[in-house]
Formats: structure tokens, C-alpha cells, sequence
């Protein structure tokens, strides 16, 4: 049988009414019928009316010739249409000979009944289907929450970690490698010995005798972290300079404060530099 | 109604994360004990009833989704859903509202063989389960629908199906066999079956 | 503030359904024309802000998420998540401080090599990204975080990350940083540093 679309049912359902309407001898592709009860009920419809005050003697007629009809074709008719056509067959003998009172079984008229209720029973089905299929299904026309969080299973997170754990990770990450690695971040706060040369080199002119080299330093560092890195920018900058022999540099006792001043042949070359 | 705020907002904030629609007992697995569960649903519901979101009840638990007059504006964020083949879909209708019910009973209803990959693929979506077995020769596997089913097609439960009752009403929702072909087919009486079913 | 009420319901649901944060361009797009959106945003957020939902900003974009004092609510059930490795969780760390990073760079910050798994859980997770590539030898390809990464961890932008001091301060850090001008400033026999050695 043909799979058609799911919201396709309806459609389908106009097709075969307007392949009925205009004459089951025009009908002959069994393919698109899912069985014989199939084919019993869009000629059913043919007769627009509720199902169970249809003429089954009609129906039976109508289904005999169509079967006829594909027959003729020499199209494959399966047995179960076979089966039915023999079937309504012999309906339709006993709807048109009278009752024998002695026959066993249901008569002719309760067997057209029950089949009328059975046709109905697959319409009922065939509108219950479509009425649901274009009801208000859950994903296409009412929608769940997008990004639920979920309180099951945390669908956006795999992987479980709190911002504080990875936070953690770098700090501890730092912390283990020591200052082999320093920070991007902390960039800021050191104050490179590229600055100090030059803020040494540019001050250094503009001050004659011995001067402490804490004197050099920015004045602007209030964070402690950055004005030692400044300090020790500063004295690196300052034994640079030494060695480049522009500067001399002089510690009067241990731990006694570092004293820097220009070398004075020195300072006429620096200033026509 | 003594629906503490400090409550609502604690059912708001679990039917808004949760995945599935959850229950009054998830629910009040979740929250203190002297919540006042069905009030604080009643008043989410009420508060939401207008809203783009509404709190819906499904399968008997409830979920929030958005309001269906606005699903032409949600087009991008449809689900994508396998599209059912037509005797897919029938069958599915027929388990729903017969259920439970077995498979040459289906079979009858819709006056066709059932082929196998009809049954496997309601089986994939989640949409049908065994429920027991019929008390009659052979035993046979009794089939109904999920709870999957009623939440995806926005049904409460089995009785909001459309037109459940006027059809059961009308005597078109039995499964007895209509015993129609049977002088033919099987040529004598087939033994009166007992339609009572078996859960296992 | 001329926030159409049926504007605001379409908004809330579209927030509601979107599987991503939707930008003010997004939300604009699906609407009417005439929607006053920053208007709409402003009554939505105003509304959810004291309910169990909020709607927050999120990498410049909208979304909900449960109210942060109600997420314990949701944590029971955690455990079925992964936990990252402590390779991945550093790599992690390393790539968001100092992104846009090449491979070499963040095996030369760890100072041991990366096992390719590590990346691959980052990729997984959807946490990391390739962002271009170094204009140097080799033109290594440099990652980044994504904007998934922002979201779960609740920041807005990638600078939110706090700094080495604020770390320091939150207690992050159990000890000081062994400090880089320590032997230089308190003893005058310490062998003076070169200085490139420190910048990498």
C-alpha cells in the first residue's frame, strides 16, 4: 500500500471522492486502495448519505463491476478483493431472494446492516485520524521550550562545571606553574624594564648629582604589586644603563638605599642624540 | 487558595526546566511540604491562560507551551516530526480509541492486513505499548497508546480524543468481530470471544 | 513605552520556543513592523523579574533562564552530566583568559603537552571554537570560547571573566603568587633576572 504523507490524508481523501464521483468504471488502479472495505467505502460515499441508510444492494453492484472493470484490464486483482467480490455476490442473492425462514445464520438484511456498521466503523477511524493529525500537536503547533534547563538531565551541559571550578582550575593552574607563565591579565600591572630604560634615560638628563632610584619611579602606582615591579624594572634598567656606561650607580651600605646619577661624558652625547 | 508566592514561583521555575511535563506529585517531590500543590497550578494556569506561554495539562501532567493562535509565528522552531504514512496513521487511531486492542482486531476495523513496518513505526515514535493480553484462544497481545502519544498530539487524556464520546456512544468504538466474512472465509462459526482483557 | 499587548505575547512565546538567545534583530524580524521591541523587552523583563523565570541578557542576547535563587531546585538530578577533566577544565581556563590562543601556546602556558582528547571534550561541549589563524610561521589556527561558553557560565561578555586581583580576593587563589621581584628587592645578592625569560 501506498505510504502518503502524514498531513497528506486529507487530500487524499478529495482525490478518491473526486475519482468516485465520477464512476467507478473510470477507477481501476487497485494500487491506491488499502484493501477491499477500502474500495466498499469511496463507493459508499458515492451515495452521500450516512453510511448506514446506504443501498448495499447498490454497493455490492457498484463493487462487482468495478472488480469487473479491473478484470477486463487484465490488471492483478489480489485475492482478498476476490473474496469480497464473491462475498457481496452472495449478499446480494440473499438481499434479492426471498428469506427462506429454515436458513441458518444472519439474513440478508442483518448482513447489510453489519457491513454498513463495519464502513462506518472505518469512517469514523479515517475522520478520527485526520481530525487528530489537524489537531494541536505538541512541536508543530504548540511549542515546548526551546532551551528547557531541565531537571533531569542538563541538556546544554554535557559536561558539568561551575564558573567557579574553572576559575579555580586557572588560579591553582597558575599558582603550581609559579611565574614561569605570567598572566596575560597581570600584563598591565607590571611595569616593563622597556619603560623604565626609557623613563630613566628621558628623566636622567634633567638631574645632575646622585639621586635615589626610588625617585625615578612613576608616581602614578598605587597598587603595591605594580610599584614593585616598577622598582625592580628600574634598578634592571639602571644596570643596563651602567653597562652601556651612561649611568653610574652607588649602594653607600647593605640594604642602604641605591643612588644613580649620569656619567657626565656621557650626558653631552645623550643630549645630542 | 493558600498558594505561598515563594511556592508559585518554585513551580514556575520547575515546569519552566523540565523537559517532560511533570506531574503534581514530581512537583510536589520538589517543593516544601506544606505547598498547596493544586492551588499554585490553578493560579499558574490562570496567570498564564492569556499569555504567549500557557500552562497545559497533558497525559494528566502538566507543561507549559506556547499559545496555539501563535504557531504561525513559531514556524521555525517546529519540531521535526516524522511524517506518518496514512495506514500509520489510521492505525494509530484505531489503537487509541479501541485500545486495548489486538492486532487482527485492527486488523478488521480497517478490513486490511496489518504490515509489519505500520506497527514498528508507531513502536519508534513512542506511541503505542503492549498492554496485556486477551483472554481468548491463542492469547493474543492486546496494544494501547503512551503517554508520548496523548503529549504529542496535546491530549489530556484518552477521552479528549476527538469525538471519543459521541463514537463510543454510537457503539462504533466495539471491537467485537463483525463475524461479517466468516461464513465465507472460515465457512463455520469461530467461537464467541471473550472481549475482556487480560493485563499482564 | 507603546508596547502592543498581542506584541508582547508574540515575543514571549518566540523566547520562549527559540532553542538559542534571540538578539533584538531577531525578535524585530518575526514581528510586526510596528513593534516597539526595546518597549516590549523592557515589559517582559520587568514582568518575569520577581517570577521563578527571568528574562535575562545573555552575550547581548535574550533568553530565559530559571531565577539563580531557584536553581538548586534543578540540581538533584545533575548527576548523569560529566564532570570535565582536570586537563580539560585548566585548558578550558587557559583558552577564555587568553584567547585567541594556538595549540602550542597553550601547551607552552600548561607546560605539558595536549592530549587531543582534552580539545575534543572542549569541542563536545561546544565550548570552544577555532578563531582564525597566527600570521607566523605555520599559520597555526588560534581557538577562542564560544558564545555557548558565555551562556553557561552566566556572562555577558568574555571580559566579565574577574581578573587575577578579584580571583585573589574571592579566595580563588590559597596562595600568593610566588612573586616575580621577590629575590631582587629583598636581597641584593640574588642573581638579577633576564627579563625575557618572563615575557613569553
Amino acid at each position: 500500500m501506498k505510504d502518503n504523507g502524514l498531513f497528506n490524508v486529507s487530500d487524499r481523501l478529495d482525490a478518491e471522492e473526486a475519482a468516485a464521483s465520477s464512476g467507478p468504471g473510470l477507477v481501476v488502479d487497485l494500487d491506491g486502495y488499502e484493501g477491499p472495505l477500502d474500495v466498499l467505502l469511496v463507493l459508499a460515499r458515492d451515495q452521500k448519505v450516512d453510511l448506514l441508510k446506504i443501498s448495499i444492494l447498490e454497493l455490492a453492484e457498484q463493487y462487482l463491476a468495478f472488480i469487473e472493470e479491473v478484470q477486463k484490464l487484465r490488471l492483478e486483482v489480489a485475492a482478498d478483493y476476490l473474496v469480497m467480490a464473491a462475498w457481496l455476490a452472495y449478499l446480494k442473492s440473499r438481499l434479492l431472494l426471498p428469506e427462506e425462514p429454515e436458513e441458518d445464520g444472519p439474513s440478508g438484511e442483518e448482513m447489510a446492516e453489519r457491513l454498513a456498521f463495519q464502513l462506518k466503523k472505518l469512517e469514523a477511524m479515517r475522520t478520527a485520524a485526520e481530525k487528530l493529525i489537524n489537531g494541536q500537536v505538541t512541536g508543530r503547533d504548540r511549542m515546548r521550550r526551546g532551551r528547557p534547563e531541565g531537571v533531569k538531565v542538563v541538556r546544554h551541559s554535557r559536561y558539568d562545571c561551575s564558573l567557579r571550578e574553572l576559575l579555580q582550575a586557572y588560579a591553582a593552574h597558575k599558582d603550581r606553574k609559579g611565574i614561569k607563565n605570567p598572566l596575560r591579565l597581570m600584563r598591565n600591572a607590571i611595569y616593563t624594564v622597556e619603560a623604565a630604560l626609557e623613563r630613566l634615560e628621558r628623566m636622567l638628563g634633567k638631574v645632575p648629582d646622585w639621586v635615589d632610584l626610588t625617585a625615578y619611579l612613576p608616581k602614578n602606582l598605587k597598587d603595591p604589586f605594580s610599584r614593585r615591579s616598577a622598582e625592580a624594572s628600574t634598578l634592571l634598567a639602571s644596570l643596563q644603563m651602567v653597562k652601556e656606561g651612561q649611568l653610574e650607580v652607588r649602594q653607600a651600605h647593605l640594604f642602604g638605599p641605591i643612588e644613580v646619577r649620569a656619567r657626565r661624558e656621557k650626558r653631552q652625547e645623550s643630549e645630542d642624540e | 487558595m493558600t498558594a505561598n508566592p515563594e511556592h508559585v514561583r518554585m513551580a514556575e521555575a520547575l515546569l519552566f526546566a523540565a523537559k517532560e511535563p511533570l506531574g503534581e506529585l514530581d512537583i510536589a517531590a520538589r517543593l516544601p511540604e506544606d505547598a498547596d500543590i493544586p492551588a499554585i497550578l490553578d493560579l499558574l494556569h490562570k496567570h498564564y491562560e492569556h499569555k504567549g506561554v500557557n500552562l497545559v495539562k497533558l497525559a494528566g501532567k502538566w507543561t507549559f507551551l506556547t499559545a496555539p493562535d501563535l504557531s504561525w509565528l513559531l514556524q521555525d522552531e517546529k519540531e521535526n516530526t516524522r511524517k506518518l504514512s496514512r495506514a500509520a496513521l489510521e492505525t494509530l487511531s484505531v489503537i487509541a480509541y479501541h485500545q486495548p486492542i489486538t492486532r487482527s482486531e485492527i486488523e478488521e476495523i480497517r478490513g486490511v492486513g496489518l504490515s509489519r513496518g505500520v506497527m514498528d513505526v508507531l513502536f519508534d515514535a513512542g506511541w503505542i505499548r503492549p498492554r496485556g493480553r486477551r483472554r481468548t484462544p491463542g492469547r493474543p497481545v492486546t496494544y494501547g497508546v503512551t503517554q508520548e502519544f496523548l503529549i504529542h498530539f496535546g491530549l489530556d487524556d484518552i477521552r479528549d480524543l476527538p469525538g471519543f464520546d459521541e463514537l463510543k456512544a454510537a457503539g462504533l468504538l466495539q471491537t467485537e468481530p463483525s463475524g461479517l466474512f466468516d461464513d465465507l472465509i472460515r465457512g463455520d462459526d469461530a467461537p464467541p470471544l471473550d472481549p475482556e482483557e487480560e493485563e499482564d
